[in-house]
């Protein structure tokens, strides 16, 4: 009986929020993998992105706009900021020796900048856009609130929508060749120019997007760009950089490594034993699980 | 008439910025009605703010620069229960004096406590006694779970809690210390339905409290709990976040802007004038000390170090949320404490524990 | 068809073609010869848009190059084997190819796949990996990879930078064969070589630079012109 | 003949020497006008500049970009703290943080250096965020708290005893200490091991055909600057009297990061000059307006895209110049070479 | 023992690829040895395995009767094997003398290494040697990046020399460079036989006969032929495989 009650009260539902954490975690790295692995830029300011994303759902919220149209709007209007941000921060360290180097600082330059305009704009008190879609269903016994099963299931069509364009359409190529030797693929005909922006602003159009689906439940606050990144990374590192499945696979064993060890063991720990997962995995396979589209 | 010069170390940026806006509110208003009414002995009085970025390590450099460049006469405005320690050694050193309106720990007051230091604000061990004190007559024999963020503050405020709930006869079911900026509370609900408590305790605070009230509330754990907590678990700064999430919480606390008296009414009017929003315990704790300094000064007849120290030991004066009298022996402001409930977004005052029952034993032994 | 005139590049301060001019026609190869570090790779790379010329003209069917992006100049039908081949090492071997196809765009998919399997016939060994990595090919096959990827496209200009360096007999020869296809479907071809003897085989005419200028030029063909080249040359 | 980078160190010397003069003046000016906070704040900033010097070790050299180097100055001052508190004395508070800084950077090393460029960056970065965690919530080490009461010291040379309560006196010591920290770092690039370190970060994958072991080579760096990083924390304690987790925090080796980039990365000065402009740059923003990240990410951003070598960048160059001329060589310096050389030398050749 | 390198049954495969397979042969001491085969053959894969960047799945290295096969690439590196690489591999955002004093600098005794640059005099004198013999003093302080390709390769080998290997691998040297430069590098090569044993990949066919004294052909990871250039010329197999019809 304990047993049972242990089962269906904790175990259980620790692995079913462990499922929809793990979702929203997939959400925030899938921009970051996107940008980190086509085009070897490490974007330091991605969280502040994911802040912008649900600061905007809000205001437009504030003007009465449906939460539906939202999820198709914010991803609209941070396109062409992402693509701005290339142009203007990214692009002019991009071709410089030490790319890795230099783009991460810029954008960590940024985030800085970002964090504090946000602050400034919108003030720096919590606030909370109304959760879309109310109560809960019980599923085997299990609680689950409605609004996750949503972001469980819009959140995996957004992973498998992404991955279609990265890996099915001739783009994907395009920008991996871009990101490796403009010269050249530009004298191939590749639109080096477009293909960068286009590409950094879709991943900070997701990071709008995770900030649209996850504010309703992490809540909005000017610093809660930090909140997911050093998890982000994780499972972007993980997971290989740049792969998509690779993301999935791993936002999903690390959440589901977190709830557990936060269960069994202590939830002070998660922190250290997430991390001593991926220093782990770089030790065995620094390529990390799916690393194959990787430059190396 | 040269003016008295008050410093204040106190977060503008960083996550703590909304408790910092409430102390500087508090100390602005204060300030301003008291050069209206002729300053302190005739002297007007003169904020001067810094940012300590809620980082101790910047805190004490502020500190520094206000009492060697600024050249001010008393210091205040410290979150951080570290920013507060590290601030009270800096005082220390430098003869002068500091006070706190925010800092929970009961160290502050308690092992650490400084002679150059003092404390308005109510600390955990106030805020506990007072609602469990409540909690007894509301729910006899309660079960309790307890839930705090995993550092000195929520360790030390459910520790506080704990004592006095047991001794009025509560029973712990278990407790859990979730990581500070814990982004999903959900994992821990599993422990608690397991537990099947009547009434769970937290002390989380700020963004953290935003999360778990709203998770608590998406898994209908917000219905058959009654949720009782830390005064700066919900505050103006978060309350509107958490939206309805945040009715029925009771929390043992030095001030509700409901306080049925003239004085309360007269401050919340002129602090929704000058500010478009409710002061909160922090706003009306800073409020009050300019009040306590001025009251020492004048006694005192000077700024000096020693004099005012004298003063301020002992000294009882009239604030909002009624009278206030610091200790002697440990520089622990003693106040009336409150048990406040949440209603539609308001803190109704439910329940009131006279200041002499509220405080706790005086365990410093520095001065 | 191709026009330059008076034509300067630099590289920061360093002032490398120095008033190059010549002008060549549809289904020519032009043999481009010179010492190591005369010019000839920044003369290809100054057509293709890589280097901004300083000065001069570059016109391709009378429309001026200078100033266009290398995408663009590639739409317009310049088609470039780089003298390191710059195979992209995270892309297959297939990936490389299809990039080739960008050059000619609204091409049908089958059109464009039996372009690519084309090249896997003629190239079986490029078939066999066309899963593998860029990095992982050997010399020789990133060469090969390199002239097959132009050749998916339709260059009108092809500009071939020492193609031969590193490749077996065998495959000399193929690469001088894609050299001549190209030219058969009416491309003009720029050869940088330095493997005189086998590229004057192939080419129609040739120049030979030296501090950014060509101080000779000639017809392969003609006997006194190919004995001045390899007295110039000293080979 | 002199070698570009012998000649671009002793620039950065040349400059070195300046700031020890203008620090050395204006702690007689201060002293005399018995200043105290500018004294302590400019002390802060050396210290702060310690830091900052192990990250352009790890970075302007070895090309390793150290997002967490605040750990090791967090242990070197939380070990300096729990000595301190024990027994007073400067010697051995240093001699145990160089112990236990070097213990935690070989441990770190052989986990950081698993791996390269951003996966470096980002491994240290969150060891750095693990291991603050834990100090956070370890209360033995005062917890979230942090450790007050650090006993103001006398630090003995021999006879000779110096307060660190002395405002001048302790500024004097850090300034030396951090000094001496720098002319180690500098003296090390100019040995054929740093020379190898250079290599790595122009073409790790080369350097084992050369005959060097560029793990052993990483490590020793990463060892090094681990060390700096602690002996520098090691003096935060005495000169604050407390320690909290926040000197491990991101922000604190971010700041590192910004002194570099603003200082002038790979030229080991800028960092000392970078954090002391940062130190500057944010009391003088900060005194009118609390957005002062706004101000300073656009700097950085700003640095970052337009001054590669940061502010020595600006002025090394000069001297440089001075310093050929002065030995009787050509003024053509080898920053000013300009890439490529002329065809006619080309031509001339055979 | 006259052989410098002994190299026995190596193989390595990638997926199914055996790209060497069961490759047997030693150098000997003071001799020029070719490896040629077509492209792909696995020559340059070969000299992965015997310097190091590679482990092999089978087989032995043996460098100077010593077992170097599980040696890191810088322990055979000091035990005094150099290679080159076939695409060019230099520190391109470091001077030209910077690159050769780097290879240099292994000459030095070990306590030098952490004295000031000025002590290593060894290094600073076999650096200038090596820019004077490779005709690159007046370009010493460019950045080896900014170097046209053909004298890169120059480079190239200047800094596999100025390390005094007694084992030196040669990948296609004279990839890239005029008539003139080749002419020169063979002249070289064959000048280091007094104190060096060299291994050579070569396409250069004239210069393969020229310089070697023993050719090695391989043809799909394996060793096709081996002998004298006469010989392996002469061979029919070598010939259908590499020459065609040329
Ligand atoms: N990126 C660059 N920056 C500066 N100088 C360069 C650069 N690239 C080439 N050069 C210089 O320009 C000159 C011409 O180089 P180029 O590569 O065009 O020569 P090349 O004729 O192709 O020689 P090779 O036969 O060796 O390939 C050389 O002196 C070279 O040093
Ligand atoms: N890391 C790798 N992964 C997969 N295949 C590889 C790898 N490295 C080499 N190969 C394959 O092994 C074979 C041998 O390559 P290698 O580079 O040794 O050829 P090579 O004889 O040097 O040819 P070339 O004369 O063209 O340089 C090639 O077919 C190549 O594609
Ligand atoms: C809730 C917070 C204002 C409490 C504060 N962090 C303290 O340490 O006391
Ligand atoms: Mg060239
Ligand atoms: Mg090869």
């Amino acid at each position: 009986m304990a047993a049972l009650d242990y089962l269906q009260f904790v175990l259980a539902p620790q692995m079913v929020n462990g499922l929809a954490l793990g979702i929203a975690v997939i959400l925030v790295a899938l921009g970051l993998t996107i940008i980190f692995g086509l085009l070897d830029v490490i974007n330091m300011s991605h969280g502040e992105f994911y802040a912008i994303g649900a600061y905007i759902a809000l205001a437009l919220a504030a003007l009465g706009i449906n939460y539906w149209l939202l999820l198709a709007a914010v991803p609209i209007l941070m396109l062409p900021l992402g693509m701005l941000t290339e142009r203007v921060l990214v692009r002019p360290v991009f071709d410089s020796k030490d790319r890795h180097v230099t783009t991460l600082l810029v954008t960590f330059g940024f985030s800085l900048v970002a964090e504090d305009v946000l602050k400034l704009v919108f003030g720096p008190n919590t606030q909370r856009p109304a959760t879309p879609i109310s109560g809960a269903t019980e599923l085997f016994g299990i609680f689950i609130p409605n609004y996750r099963l949503f972001l469980i299931v819009f959140g995996t069509l957004v992973v498998l929508g992404t991955a279609y364009v990265v890996y099915r359409t001739r783009l994907g190529a395009m920008v991996r060749a871009a990101a490796f030797d403009r010269n050249m693929a530009a004298s191939l005909g590749v639109p080096v120019s477009l293909v960068y922006s286009g590409t950094f602003g879709f991943g900070v159009a997701l990071a709008g997007l995770a900030g649209v689906l996850l504010a309703p439940i992490y809540s909005v606050f000017p610093t809660m760009g930090r909140d997911f990144i050093l998890l982000a990374f994780t499972v972007v590192i993980v997971g290989g950089m740049g792969s998509i499945w690779g993301a999935v696979v791993a936002g999903l064993l690390l959440t589901q490594v977190q709830a557990l060890a936060s269960l069994v063991i202590s939830p002070v720990w998660t922190d250290p034993i997430v991390f001593g997962t991926m220093v782990a995995f770089l030790v065995f396979r620094p390529q990390g699980l799916f690393g194959k589209l990787g430059h190396g | 008439q040269s003016p008295v010069k008050i410093g204040v170390v106190t977060p503008l940026s960083g996550t703590y910025s909304p408790i910092g806006q409430q102390v500087r509110w508090g100390l602005e208003l204060a300030a301003k009605e008291i050069n209206a009414a002729g300053g302190v002995a005739g002297r007007p009085l003169e904020l001067i703010f810094e940012d300590e970025e809620a980082n101790p390590s910047v805190a004490v450099q502020k500190a520094e620069k206000l009492f060697q460049v600024s050249k001010v006469d008393f210091l205040t405005g410290t979150v951080n229960s570290g920013s507060t320690l590290a601030v009270a050694q800096v005082a220390e050193r430098n003869g002068k004096l500091a006070a706190t309106t925010v800092s929970f720990a009961d160290s502050i007051t308690g092992d650490k406590c400084s002679p150059n230091m003092f404390r308005v604000n109510a600390r955990a061990e106030q805020q506990s006694v007072a609602l469990s004190a409540w909690l007894a007559k509301q729910k006899p024999k309660a079960k309790v779970f307890y839930l705090g963020p995993d550092y000195e503050m929520g360790r030390s405020t459910v520790a506080a809690f704990k004592a006095s709930a047991e001794k009025n006869g509560a029973q712990s079911l278990g407790e859990v210390f979730a990581p500070l900026d814990s982004k999903d509370y959900s994992q821990y609900f599993g422990q608690i339905r397991a537990a099947r408590p009547e009434v769970m305790y937290t002390s989380v605070a700020g963004n953290d409290t935003v999360r778990l009230f709203t998770q608590l509330q998406e898994f209908g754990l917000r219905n058959n709990i009654l949720i009782v907590g830390a005064s700066g678990t919900l505050t103006s700064q978060n309350i509107g976040a958490v939206g309805s999430a945040a009715d029925g919480f009771a929390t043992g606390v030095g001030y509700s802007p409901q306080i049925d008296t003239p004085e309360n009414k007269k401050f919340v009017e002129s602090f929704r004038n000058a500010y478009k929003g409710d002061p909160d315990l922090y706003g009306t704790d800073s409020y009050g000390l300019l009040y306590a300094y001025k009251a020492a000064v004048e006694k005192a007849g000077s700024t000096d170090t020693d004099k005012v120290r004298t003063a301020l030991s002992g000294l009882s004066w009239q604030t909002p949320q009624g009278t206030k009298t610091i200790r002697a022996g440990d520089h622990q402001a003693m106040q009336t404490m409150y048990v406040v409930r949440v209603n539609k977004g308001k803190f109704d005052i439910i329940d009131q524990v006279p200041a002499e029952q509220a405080i706790g034993p005086d365990v410093c032994t520095r001065f | 068809m191709l026009q330059i005139e008076n034509l300067h590049s630099h590289y920061g301060t360093s002032h490398i073609i120095q008033g190059l001019s010549f002008s060549a026609g549809a289904g020519e190869i032009i043999g481009i010869f010179g010492r190591n570090g005369v010019g000839k790779t920044t003369l290809l790379k100054t057509i293709a848009g890589w280097v901004k010329p300083s000065e001069g003209q570059i016109l391709l069917k009378g429309r001026s190059l200078g100033g266009l992006s290398p995408d663009r100049i590639c739409l317009s039908g310049v088609g470039l084997v780089p003298e390191d081949r710059r195979i992209f090492p995270g892309l297959t071997v297939e990936e490389n190819l299809k990039l080739g196809l960008l050059q000619v765009r609204g091409r049908s998919h089958k059109t464009e796949r039996a372009a690519i399997d084309g090249i896997y016939e003629r190239f079986p060994r490029l078939g066999e990996r066309r899963r593998q990595l860029g990095t992982t090919l050997s010399g020789g096959e990133q060469q090969m990879l390199a002239m097959a990827r132009i050749l998916v496209g339709e260059p009108v200009v092809a500009l071939v930078d020492e193609p031969s360096e590193g490749l077996a007999p065998m495959i000399v020869a193929e690469v001088f064969a894609i050299v001549r296809e190209l030219r058969d479907r009416g491309a003009l071809v720029l050869l940088v070589e330095q493997n005189v003897h086998e590229a004057l085989s192939v080419t129609d005419r040739f120049f030979v630079i030296e501090r950014g200028q060509i101080i000779l030029s000639g017809h392969s063909e003609d006997d006194a012109d190919r004995q001045k080249l390899l007295a110039t040359l000293a080979v | 003949m002199v070698d570009r980078l012998t000649l671009s160190m002793r620039a950065s010397h040349v400059l070195a020497l300046a700031l020890v003069l203008v620090a050395l003046a204006l702690a007689i000016i201060g002293a005399a006008a018995g200043d105290t906070f500018y004294l302590r704040l400019g002390t802060e900033a050396l210290i702060f500049a310690g830091l900052a010097l192990s990250v352009d070790l790890l970075l302007g050299f070895s090309g390793a970009l150290s997002l967490g180097q605040a750990l090791y100055f967090g242990i070197g001052a939380y070990t300096s703290t729990v000595v301190l508190m024990k027994v007073p004395s400067f010697w051995l508070a240093m001699g145990a943080a160089f112990a236990t800084s070097f213990v935690a950077s070989v441990i770190g090393g052989l986990i950081a250096n698993r791996v390269r460029g951003v996966y470096f960056a980002l491994i240290t970065f969150g060891m750095a965020q693990v291991v603050a965690k834990i100090v956070y919530n370890t209360r033995e080490l005062g917890a979230s708290d942090g450790m007050i009461g650090v006993p103001v010291i006398d630090i003995g040379f021999g006879p000779f005893s110096v307060s660190a309560g002395s405002p001048a006196g302790f500024f004097v010591i850090v300034l030396a200490t951090i000094m001496i920290l720098y002319g180690i770092t500098a003296y090390l690039l100019d040995t054929p091991f740093g020379r190898v370190l250079t290599a790595i970060k122009a073409n790790e994958k080369r350097v084992p055909f050369l005959g060097y072991s560029v793990r052993q080579a990483r490590m020793a760096c990463y060892i090094l600057a681990g060390v700096i990083a602690g002996l520098s924390g090691a003096l935060y304690p005495m000169l604050r009297g407390f320690v909290s987790p926040e000197l491990m925090f991101f922000m604190t080796s971010g700041n590192a990061v910004i002194s570099v980039i603003l200082g002038g990365v790979g030229t080991l000065i800028g960092a000392v000059y970078g954090s002391i402009l940062l130190v500057v740059l944010k009391s003088f923003i900060g005194s009118w307006t609390e957005h002062h990240l706004i101000v300073i990410g656009l700097l950085f951003i700003a640095s970052v895209m337009f001054m590669p070598k940061g502010i020595i960048g600006l002025v090394r160059p000069l001297i440089e110049r001075m310093l050929l001329r002065r030995n009787g060589l050509a003024a053509k310096t080898p920053t000013d070479i300009e890439p490529g050389l002329s065809p006619t030398a080309e031509g001339a050749r055979q | 023992m006259t052989s410098v390198l002994e190299v026995r049954n190596l193989s390595i495969a990638f997926g199914g690829l055996r790209a060497v397979d069961d490759v047997s042969f030693a150098a000997q001491r003071h001799r020029i040895t070719t490896v040629i085969g077509p492209n792909g053959a696995g020559k340059s894969t070969l000299f992965n395995l015997i310097s190091g960047a590679l482990m092999p799945q089978a087989g032995q290295v043996i460098v100077d009767g010593v077992d170097m096969t599980d040696a890191a690439p810088e322990r055979r590196q000091a035990a005094g094997l150099s290679r080159s690489f076939q695409i060019t591999n230099l520190f391109f955002e470091l001077t030209v003398a910077e690159n050769i004093r780097l290879a240099a600098q292994i000459l030095e005794p070990a306590s030098r290494r952490f004295l000031p640059l000025r002590a290593s005099t060894r290094a600073r004198a076999k650096t200038d040697e090596m820019l004077e013999r490779f005709e690159l003093t007046h370009r010493r302080d460019e950045l080896a990046g900014h170097l046209s390709h053909g004298d890169q390769r120059r480079l190239e080998i200047a800094v596999c020399l100025a390390s005094e290997p007694k084992l030196l691998l040669l990948d296609e040297p004279t990839q890239g460079m005029s008539h003139g430069d080749t002419a020169n590098t063979a002249a070289l090569v064959r000048s280091l036989t007094d104190d060096v044993t060299v291994l050579l990949i070569e396409h250069d066919i004239a210069l393969v006969m020229d310089l070697s004294d023993h050719v090695i052909v391989m043809h799909q990871g394996r060793n096709l032929a081996d002998g004298t250039p006469q010989a392996v010329r002469a061979n029919p197999a070598v010939q259908a495989a590499y020459f065609g019809q040329a």
